[in-house]
This record gives structure tokens, C-alpha cells and sequence, in this order.
């Protein structure tokens, strides 16, 4: 904890300041009429951007690009930029977050040599999912044989995030398809520019297509390229996810907490069915004051899993535990502002480019809060984990 | 008039008969792209099954049934999730406009209103009490009528709307007035607004000291505030019969696929986690369905009982049906959350009825309001 | 429908009339203070009287003591008892509801000898759940072995309402140990002043008496009282008991009805923190509309479902829907009171007779709406219930 | 001063140590039927460990550590529901005389507080904002000191306590004031105040042109609002300590119930209905833990992030815990329901605690006001 809270003002103030001569200006409203590939190639820019003066990857290893400083200085340069209204890379999340922690940990001296390209701008997605394996994960049915020195892939890929602009993919299949659940699992780094790789954009509810299928034809990835053991690849994808996600919810607690103050500047101007603005509202008021207490709440959770992460303590149930109040508190606050906003909130985006989950586009931004609810273990997964896993209460009969 | 059990049954088969034939769920999202976003022909077709005409006491050619039987169609429209004027044309138009002192050119306007020929809708004042907003049009006495200014935002479907009922303010000392207006007679511009929920179409209209003659004056004073107030209450009524049969539908596509989806090896309908939510989302339904149907039975906009039961049950079917359409997101999963999959036209459906004619908010603050100022003890 | 809403108001006023002569005035005030003894007495008292004046059971058949008119009469006289806050026989409640309409349906000659001694003010209770069978009703213990003219029970039941003042028992007891379930189960009905039956009050969480445990040792119920066929108890017990939760949830509403109304009282003389009385506290005033609001949706369920009774159809599962409906909505509103009335709301009240469910003790009140919850099918069972038999959904594995 | 992570563990075990061995949750249920409620003995064992010595400097003799040790000694009083003054005297009272500019007078007293051989207690205002309440007691100037009249309602264990620090409004033109009374000098009169709790006692203390002497005066005008202030803050965060250890304890019990009671022919937990509701509880626990935990950690009540942190904390941890000894009710049915078993005990103390101090409406409030009163867009 100590580490997290004495680090030095200096380097709060030399990033603050930073970003306020760097940021590019308007740039939100210049991303919501772009195409999907204007925002990724904004976000490598800004990414490449980052990384020249120090503030992408500070806590990384020296010998991987960063500068051997601690997760602390990650939790001020994501304060700051929320602070200073800096864009942060979305596209990048998979790659500098799973993608990056699972060569460090797991990969090849040839493997890692990609992590260079991911501070160059590279985009990772995951290949996770399946269609007939959402909540049951482990029932994963894509194949991954052993022929020679490739694994020749087959089967179908979905909710992938922007695989149609990754580079590589995190691939997890069955090399051993008799081998019960998890047990005959195997985790890959896949080119996606490989012959038999097919991307096709999933449009969402809300109009935008940042998720994609991925259909896997024949697809020869070379046995060098298997992160870790065969069958050992839902513990390798695992390693790794759970730290990621915290780390990653950091940023998302800095998007809420702009969001509350958005939320009560709005409130001056938007106006109740009696003509009021909404500031006006006690009801209103004290149901976003709920909103920020939660976030500050969400906050001390992030800073003390984080504070045993640099500890090196295991997080265990943390990640469900925080993903659950996330996820709840994200679509009520999105819920609260959507309210606000009357019908003049629902109007048509069209085909917007997703802004993330707190984009301001509140209607949006609260149907969009479904995908924390149901992907990456949906909250009855949760809830599962953290009754069966945490507090020791016994497995359901069937499951058995 | 009031129909007999019997009666009300065949009715019901009716519109199931012409619904199902006519009006698949998917081909309302066709019509989306179309120039009005509704079939034409489909509207021909209920006109001629006299669902325009329900309104329409029988003196005046109509059936003279009331909102029991408008009920039936509102529900089977959100069930199905069409799109098209019958809310507005033949439920709050010619509501209003029977409810108004008709003189013989409105009259005239309700033949064809019943028979479906022409089309009218009514743009209800975003803040419910006339007079306190600045975005509602005002209208200065002109020779042998007014001259109307200003804007009318969030109207629906005004774009193919023949006749459009305006509540205005009178400028100076002038009393509050409804206007019927012929919309090829009155000069106008119209913005469209399109809404997340593709199924609906919206306008704001603009009026730049449009010359109204006075015939088309259908209320002033006391009696436009009363035309005012029972338009609001049936617009309640209206969109929550809407959301009811939305969120069975919906309600009814999520218990289904979590019978036939399998995960760990069972049925996820199996599981509690699934299965106590969509009984919860039950109970949030078939409580919508007794309270909005109770209020159609008493079909009554005066009596305070009865006002306080349609607030009630309008504001309850109106907050249900979002929940509803969340929860069945949630059930679907991934699959509920595509573009293809039609949970989330339910879900936007959901969030414009609710938003509709300034929001549900104004008929809870209402029971609040009568609540907070009966007598201490009363 | 037609025949609740035509009944004539004279039926109405002539109760209205009535109620206003003949209530007892400040009775709420004396029963504050009496013991259970006198409770049940006065309850005993208002009984005969209401039954005297024609006011108690006039939906019943006259040859049961009632005057054949329909159920709408009864939902009138709910209505009017509420409106000038009449007391209601709550001690009674078994006694004219469940124990008289299984008579009445399932009696012999007989035993519907017995419903006289209802009408003239006699006490009933259930002897349903056993410490083992809470939410597992069908798992009873308690056996009812036949010997002779006689069948000897052995077991003990546990919360029955008013057991230590009921003259007769709902007893349902195994009396075939081998059959599986509620396949073995039998229905009585038990005299309590027989030998071997031993009754200790439950003291509640509120402090109140109401409840009791049975123990039932070497208890000889002679075969004559038997209610239905051997091993048909379950169906029996259960056949008019759905319906006769829907009639005494009329009275429920109408408590709940007044129970708004005295919220909004208080409300201009209970003071917020910051010093205002609550009722100009916007947050208050809606959270008590939406309680008013649900009343009114409940009271149309209520009403609807009370309909279908009176055409004869079935009910369905709309019992469990207005059990969970009602409990849940019975839980908020009285929490909303009882914060209203601050740590002024939290003041001891030692051993209070229990009356009823809206008492105007909200703290109390709260906390006594767990009966409802937990009570006579959990609102867990109530949703498996619905999920089961009315969605059609897969029972769980487990219990197939 | 800053205990290390060592010594921190520690003086948690020696915690742990002496409530385990002396105060059961049965012990504590014994005790409501004593005259004072609590246990003498135990008071004294916890003074010789120092623990009413905490927030005691070092240079007045105490152990002077913060409000991280006062959490660990709260939250296991409120985990075994221990009855007794600890908050009141050794956290609320004393965090007041320390904050204060003390007299001589003043300080004589904290070492009798220290070394737990007087008791003092803390009475908040019921309504923050001082000068406002015609329930809070005024003083008038009088020769030597003032007279104080008025009542002061709800404290906190007056019973016992031999020092009552006591916010009053000056008549006239006089300021608001802070008193330390000496309560066997001061003419009062007291009236308990029975909670659903009974692990609590309060009274409510009257004055009637009492005499209290000028050295007793703690502040005046500014400095005692601030002083008000800050023991406002302090109230909360040990209340919501408090919440959290009784959250944590009921919790557990219902998991253990949950783990054991077997119905349908399986142990309740395994049922998602039970195994979900015993998440969301733990969810609502871990997260009033961390809450907690970062705001002791801060250990600051002045500056403005951390102060918004501290009511956060404290508003989650009050709200949660009768949240979830509810839910404790629901999951262990009927025996959770009786008189005999803890379960309801727990709920109690989650209301009063919630309760206490003007409620915790009020950190929600503040937090409102904070939000919206700041410049839009900031």
C-alpha cells in the first residue's frame, strides 16, 4: 500500500503537464464521426505517442520497453489522464494488458520479440469464446491438431474485439479432444494474416461493430508458436487475466468518476417533465450521489487489490468481486444519466465507433453495459465463483 | 358500448389473425428503411377491421367500443413490435378530438380518421401544464383566426399526419387554446428526429405566424386544459398497453431460448440464476398485465380512483418493460446483445414508451402530488 | 368482474354504517398494551359481533351459517373495515379461511359440525411445517399410524400462528412411512385439547408470541377426523388454500392502503436530518408514490384473481405471484417508514402483541414482513414454483 | 503514529485474544438484563491493553496510533455485538477532547480516559448545522461560566459516563459553544431511551439552568464547528466499523447455515438461488471492507478527497449491513426468525447503527451538496 501512496508528486506533475501540452485537442469529437479504422490508427498514433515520452508502459521490465517502475505510476498516469481529459487507447487494452503479461510470463524469447511491436501499435485480440460455449467456456470446441510442426486450427471464434484490425490473436483450443473440459486445452499466439483466417464484424445493439467472429478454416499456426505446454492452456490464459483486469479497472474507475462529474454538470441544463433542470431534483441529486459514493468505493477496491498485486499477494476472488460492482454500479449510473436525458437521449447514433462505456452518449453507453454483465464470465459466473471458490458452499449436483 | 366476453374474444382473434399474418417481427425491421417506416397496406387493412374506428362513438359512424378493445390492438402492435400510426392517429388523435366539442369540420375530420383515410396525431406540451414553456407555440389573434409561431418538438409521425392537434398558448392576455390543424392548409416546417427505436418516427414541427382559421379551434381556456388533461392520462394509458405486450414477447422469446440453450451440460433455464429471473421478470409482467387491464375495464379518465389506478398501472407496465428487456439481454447473452437478434429493438421500444409525452416520472410525481396534499391523517 | 364492480353501494353503505356504530373506538391503542390472552378474547368478542351483524362470512352458504351472497360482498367488507379502521380478527384468520373452506369442501357431516364453533369465535391453527421440513414441505416427519378406531401421532410441528390458543389444528401427517414424499401424507383434523399435545410459544425476532411449536406424543386422533382420503392429505391441504390466500390478501392491500396514507401523515411531522419535515423531502414523496403506486397494481391483481375465483376458474400460479408481489412490496414500504421515523422508529417495544402486518410500529412491522418472505413457500420457492409449473422451465436435476 | 504491518498483526491478535476469551455473542445477550448493559470487567482488561488509550497522543500518555487500530478494536466489537462504551468514551468522546485546544482541566480528564478509569460520552446535535435545532440546549452567560438549559437527546451510554461533551447554541449574541460537563457537578436529569438494540443504551440528558464552569468551555464559534465537524466525521467512520465487523460476522453465520441445512435431499448453499444471495452479500461486505479499510488508512478528516472517501466508505458500510443481516434472515428461514438465535440481534444493531448521528442520510447528502455545488463541468 505504502508504495502506491508515497510515490512523489514530481512524477504526477511531470505526467499532469505533459499531458496538457500533448493531448489532442477535440479529439472526442472528432473520433464520433470517424470510421473504425480512423479510430484505430488514432489510437496507435496516440499509443506510439505515449510510449516516446514514458507514459505507456512505465511499470514494465526495462528489458521489455518500460522502465522497472511500479503499478503505482500506471495508477497516476491513468488518474491524470482522466484528469486532463486525455484519450486512452482502447484498441490497445488486449494487447498491452493480457496480451503483453502473457509473453512476459509465459512466452519464447521469440515470442516476446513481439511485444516490441505492441509499443509500436499493434493490435491483439483474444479468441476466446465460441458460440455454443459463452458461460461454459470450457466446453471450447475448436480444434488445434498437431500435424508435423504446425497445430492445424479449425472452428469459430466470436466476441472478439477488434480482431478485424488485430495483428495477433490469443488463441485458445483443444489440442487433445479427449480429454474432458479444460483439461485438453492449448493457448496460442495466432498471425491473423495467416491463410484461413477470416474476420467477420459482429454488429452489436448499439449500432457499433467492435466485436467480430473469427473463422478458423485449415489454419497452420507453427508448433513455436503455442504459449506454454499442450494441454495446459486454460491455466497459461489464466495466469495472467485476472491481474489484467484489475489493472484494467482502473482506468475504468477514473471513466466513472468523469462520468458522475458530466452527469451533475448536465444536470444544470437538462430539464425534468415539470421544466426544472435536474440539479433541481433531490431524488436526482442523491441518486448520483449514490453514484459517486459507489465510485469511490469501486476506487479503494481497485487501490487495495492493486496494493496486493505490487505486494505480489494472489488477488483471488478480487477479480470477481470488483468485476460484479463494476458492472452493476456502470449500468445504473449509465441508467441514471440516460433517465436524464429524456427522449431527447434516444436519439439514433446511427453507426457510432464505440467511445467506451462512458462515452457521454448515456442510452448507448447503458445498453452497452450488458457486454460487463455477460461477457468475460457473465454475472451469474460470478456470482458462482465467488460462492463456490470464496465462501466454500458446494458445487451444484450436475456440475459435479 | 361495452362488448361481451364473447364478443371481445373474437375480437381478439381478429387482430391476433391479421397481425400474424400481416405483421412478422421481421418485417418490421424491413420497414425501417423505408421513406414512412410503416406498410401502408397493413394500415388499410386494420382501417377496414374498424380498429380506427373504436374510438369513434357509433352516432358518429365509428364502433363506439372503448379502451378494452384499443387495448387489444396497442398490446398485439408492441407484441409484434409494428410500426405505424395507430397510436397516435386512432387512439390519442381521435380521442382528443371526441372529446373536444366537435364542430361540423372536425366532424368531417373523424369519418375519415374512422375510415382510416386520413391520419392525424397529437403533439401533447412537454411540460404538462400549458403556459410554462418557452418552446410551445404561441398564437396571436389574426382576422378570422390566429396566427400560430413556434415549435412543436417530438411529434409522432407527423410526416404522413393529415390533421395534427396542437395545444397552444394564447400571446398576451390570450386563454390557452387547441388547435386541429390541416397540414396541407398550414404553412410549416418539419425536422425529423430519428429514435434509437427504428419503429417509431418523430418530427418537430415549426410554424412561422401560420395563418390558423378559427373553425380549427377545437378548445380554449378551462375546456382546452381539460382536452389537455385526458389526452395525457390516455397517452399513459396508450403507450403502456404498448409496453405490455412488448415485454410479454419479450419475456416469452427469453423463457424459450433459456429452454433450449444448453450450457454445462443442462438446459439454462435449469439453473436458478436463470430460472428465478425469469420469474421475477413474470411477476413484473402479469402485474403490468392485471393493473393495465383493470384500467382498461374502468375505462374512465375522470374519477379519482380511477385516475389514480391508470397512473398507477401506466407507470408500472412503462417501468416494467425496460427491466424486462434488460433482463432478457442478460438471459440471451452474447447472442441478445447482436444487432440481428431482436432483444434490443424491444429494449429501445422500452426506453422510448417510457420517455414518451414527457416520461413516466410525471405520473409518479402525480400520486405524489395528490398523496403529499390530501389532509394529514385523511 | 361484472359482479364485483355492480354490487350495489347500499351493500356498502349499510357496512360502512354499521362499522361506523358499532367499532370499537381505540382499540388499536388498548390492544397495545394487552396480553396475548386478552387479544384473542377481544378478537373473539368483534368476531361474534361482525358475525351477529351479518358482516363476517356472508359469502358463505347459509347452510354454513353465511347468506349465499358472492365474494364481492367480502372484498366490500375488507374495504370498509379499512376505511373506518375497524379492527379486523386477525387470530381468526385460519379459522375462516383455510379451516372453514376445507371443511366445507372435504368435511364429513360431521366435522362441518365444527364450523359453528368457528362462527361463534373458536380459534384454528396449521400444524404443517416440522423443524426438518421448512421449504421442504413434502418432507414431513410427524407420523399419524393407524391402531384400532385411532391413528397415533408422534412428531412435532412448528410455527402454527396462534397454537396456543386454537381449539383445533390443520394437522397433515405421514401415515405411510414407506411412499416417498407427499405421497404418504394424511390431512386431520386435531383436536388441541388431546392428550400428548404439548404447545411452546415462539418467541419471534419481534419480540411477539405469535407462532408456536406442537409436540404431538403418542397424540390419538380418532379416524372420524381424518379430512379426505388416506394419503390424499397433501391435495386436500392444498386445494382451497391458494384461493384462501387470495381472499386474505384483500385484506392485505386494504392494510397496506392505509398504511400509505398514515406514512404520508407522519410524514409532515417527522423531521429530516437537515431539520425539514420528511414530506417536503422529494426523495420521500416518491418513494412513497411508488408504494401507493404498487398498492394500486396489487390491489388490481388482487382483484382480477379475486374475479376469476368468483367465475370459478383456477387460479394458477397466480397465488405465488401475489405472494411474492405482496411481500416484497410489504418489505419496502415498511422499511421506507421505518427509516422515516429514525432512532426515535428504533425504540424497544418488549413483548408486543402482534397487529398485524402494518401495525404503524414500522421498525417492528419491517421485520415481521420475513414471515412473509420466508412463510408458507419462500419467495425462493415461490420462483421455482413459477418457473416450474407456469414457464414450463427444467426442474433441477437434482429434485427430478 | 504508524503501527508497522507486524506490530499491526500483532495488536489484532491480542484483539482477537481477549474478545474471544471474554465476550461471546451469548455473554452479550446475558448482559442486556444488567443495569448498566455491559461488562465492567472486560472494560477494565480492555483499558489495561490500552485500547482506550489509542487515539491518545504519546505525549499526553496515550498510545497515540489512529483511527487503523480504532477500526481493528470496532469492527471486532461489532463482529461479537459487544456491548459497552468503547465507541462513545474512547473514540467519540476522546477524539473530541483531543481535537480540542485543552485546558488543564480538559487534560486531567484524558488520563482518567485513558487508563479507562472515567468514561465520558459524545452528544451530537441531531441536526448538523448548529443554531438550527430548538431541541439542542442554549447557554446563557453567567458569572464564572454559563447556564445551560435545554435537552440533549440520544447519547450514547450517559449513563455511565462521568464527562458529557455537549454542543450548545449561545442565547443572544453569544456563538455556539463546546462543554465538557462533569456530570456529578452539573445538575441534570436523564430519561433512558430503550433501543430494539439492546446492546446499546442511550439516554437523553436534561438541563435546567444548569451551572457549567468557564474552564469546561472545549470552543467556541468557529472552532466549534469544527470541532463539530470533525467529530461528526469520526461518528461515522466508527459506526460504519462497527457495520462492518456485525456484516462480516452474520455473513459468516449464514454461509455456515447455508452449508450445513440440508433440504430437497441437498445442503441449501448448493441451490443458486442461496449460493447467489450469499455472493451478493459478499460482494456488499468485501466492498464496505475496502471502503473502510482505505478511509482509516487515510486517517484524515480535513482534506477534501479524503473526507469525500470517509463519508463514502462509511454510507456503504452503514447501508450494507442491514442489507445483509436481512438477507442473513432470508437464507437461514424460520430459525433465523426466532428470538433465540443471533440473526436479529445483528439486524438491530444494523438499523441503530445506521441510525446514529442523525442517520446516514446525511453522508449521502453531503456528498449531493459537494457534487453540485461545484462549477459545471469541473
Amino acid at each position: 500500500m505504502a508504495v502506491v501512496r508515497d510515490t512523489t508528486d514530481a512524477y504526477r506533475e511531470r505526467v499532469h503537464g505533459w499531458l496538457l501540452s500533448n493531448r489532442p485537442e477535440g479529439w472526442r469529437e472528432q473520433l464520433k464521426t470517424a470510421s473504425q479504422d480512423e479510430v484505430v490508427s488514432f489510437y496507435r498514433d496516440w499509443t506510439r505517442k505515449l510510449h516516446a515520452a514514458g507514459l505507456l508502459v512505465p511499470h514494465w521490465p526495462a528489458r521489455f520497453g518500460g522502465e522497472d517502475r511500479g503499478l503505482a505510476e500506471q495508477v497516476i498516469i491513468q488518474q491524470e489522464l482522466s484528469r486532463t481529459q486525455s484519450p486512452r487507447p482502447r484498441t490497445m487494452a488486449i494487447a498491452l494488458g493480457h496480451a503483453a503479461a502473457t509473453l512476459m510470463n509465459h512466452g519464447s524469447p521469440a515470442q516476446q520479440r513481439l511485444i516490441a511491436g505492441i509499443l509500436d501499435g499493434d493490435v491483439w485480440c483474444q479468441g476466446f469464446s465460441e458460440p455454443q460455449a459463452g458461460s461454459d467456456l470450457a466446453s471450447l470446441r475448436t480444434s488445434a491438431l498437431p500435424r508435423g510442426d504446425v497445430y492445424v486450427v479449425n472452428g469459430q471464434k466470436t466476441w472478439s474485439s477488434f480482431a478485424a484490425h488485430a495483428a495477433f490473436c490469443l488463441l485458445l483450443a483443444r489440442t487433445d479432444l479427449g480429454a474432458p473440459k479444460h483439461k485438453g486445452l492449448s493457448f496460442f499466439v495466432m498471425d491473423m494474416s495467416l491463410p484461413g483466417v477470416t474476420v467477420r464484424p459482429i454488429r452489436q445493439a448499439t449500432g457499433s461493430s467492435e466485436f467480430a467472429e473469427i473463422f478458423l478454416d485449415d489454419v497452420e499456426i507453427p508448433v513455436a508458436w503455442r504459449l506454454g505446454q499442450e494441454g495446459d492452456g486454460w491455466r497459461t490464459a489464466q495466469t495472467t487475466l485476472s491481474s489484467e483486469r484489475v489493472i484494467q479497472l482502473v482506468e475504468l474507475v477514473e471513466g466513472l468518476r468523469e462520468a458522475v462529474c458530466t452527469m451533475a454538470g448536465e444536470a444544470q441544463v437538462q430539464r425534468t417533465h415539470g421544466g426544472q433542470p435536474w440539479a433541481q431534483s433531490e431524488r436526482f441529486r442523491t441518486d448520483v450521489a449514490r453514484i459517486a459514493i459507489d465510485v469511490e468505493v469501486l476506487s479503494a477496491m481497485t487501490h487495495r487489490a492493486m496494493g496486493n498485486l505490487i505486494a505480489g499477494e494472489s488477488l483471488g476472488a478480487a477479480a470477481s468481486t470488483l468485476k460484479l460492482f463494476f458492472s452493476e454500479l456502470l449500468q445504473r449510473a449509465t441508467q441514471i444519466a440516460a433517465r436524464m436525458s429524456g427522449l431527447g437521449g434516444l436519439h439514433d447514433p446511427g453507426e457510432p465507433p464505440d467511445l467506451g462505456y462512458t462515452s457521454g452518449d448515456w442510452f448507448s453507453d447503458h445498453l452497452r453495459s450488458w457486454t460487463w454483465t455477460i461477457a468475460a464470465g457473465s454475472d451469474e459466473i460470478q456470482r458462482n465463483i465467488i460462492g463456490e471458490r470464496v465462501l466454500g458452499l458446494p458445487r451444484e449436483v450436475a456440475s459435479q | 358500448m361495452s362488448l361481451s366476453l364473447e364478443e371481445r374474444r373474437t375480437f381478439r382473434s381478429s387482430v391476433d389473425g391479421l397481425l400474424s399474418a400481416r405483421a412478422s417481427i421481421a418485417e418490421g425491421r424491413h420497414l425501417a428503411s423505408t421513406e414512412h417506416g410503416f406498410d401502408d397496406g397493413l394500415w388499410r387493412a386494420m382501417a377496414e377491421l374498424g380498429w380506427t374506428a373504436l374510438l369513434l362513438p357509433v352516432e358518429l359512424g365509428g364502433v363506439g367500443t372503448g379502451m378494452a378493445e384499443v387495448r387489444v390492438v396497442l398490446e398485439s402492435l408492441g407484441e409484434r413490435l409494428v410500426p405505424g400510426p395507430f397510436m397516435s392517429s386512432a387512439v390519442l388523435a381521435t380521442g382528443a378530438l371526441v372529446d373536444a366539442e366537435a364542430s361540423a369540420d372536425v366532424t368531417s375530420w373523424l369519418d375519415r380518421l374512422g375510415d382510416g383515410s386520413a391520419i392525424a396525431t397529437l403533439a401533447l406540451p412537454l411540460i404538462p401544464t400549458l403556459g410554462d414553456s418557452c418552446l410551445w407555440p404561441e398564437a396571436r389573434l389574426a382576422p378570422g383566426g390566429w396566427a400560430l409561431s413556434g415549435s412543436v418538438p417530438e411529434v409522432l409521425h407527423a410526416d404522413v399526419a393529415d390533421l395534427i392537434i396542437v395545444f397552444a398558448r394564447g400571446a398576451g392576455d390570450e386563454d390557452d387554446l387547441v388547435f386541429a390543424l390541416d397540414r396541407k392548409a398550414i404553412p410549416h416546417h418539419m425536422d425529423s428526429f430519428p429514435l434509437v427505436d427504428q419503429t417509431r418516427r418523430m418530427q418537430t414541427v415549426r410554424f412561422a405566424e401560420s395563418f390558423v382559421p378559427e373553425q380549427m379551434t377545437l378548445a380554449r381556456g378551462a375546456a382546452a386544459r381539460e382536452l389537455l388533461r385526458r389526452a395525457d392520462l390516455r397517452a399513459a394509458f396508450a403507450c403502456a398497453a404498448d409496453s405490455l405486450g412488448g415485454a410479454r414477447a419479450v419475456h416469452a422469446m427469453a423463457v424459450a431460448y433459456a429452454q433450449e440453450r444448453v450450457q454445462f451440460g443442462r438446459p439454462i433455464g435449469s439453473f436458478q440464476a436463470i430460472k428465478h429471473k425469469l420469474a421475477s421478470m413474470y411477476v413484473d409482467l402479469v402485474s403490468s398485465d392485471d393493473a393495465v387491464y383493470e384500467a382498461a375495464e374502468q375505462d374512465d379518465l375522470d374519477s379519482p380512483g380511477a385516475i389514480r389506478l391508470l397512473r398507477s398501472a401506466a407507470y408500472h407496465a412503462l417501468e416494467a418493460y425496460p427491466r424486462i428487456a434488460g433482463d432478457a439481454i442478460q438471459v440471451h447473452g452474447g447472442i441478445g446483445f447482436t444487432w440481428e437478434h431482436d432483444a434490443h429493438r424491444y429494449f429501445k421500444r422500452a426506453w422510448v414508451n417510457r420517455a414518451l409525452f414527457a416520461g413516466s416520472e410525471r405520473l409518479r410525481d402525480a400520486v405524489a402530488a395528490e398523496l403529499f396534499s390530501a389532509p394529514v391523517g385523511a
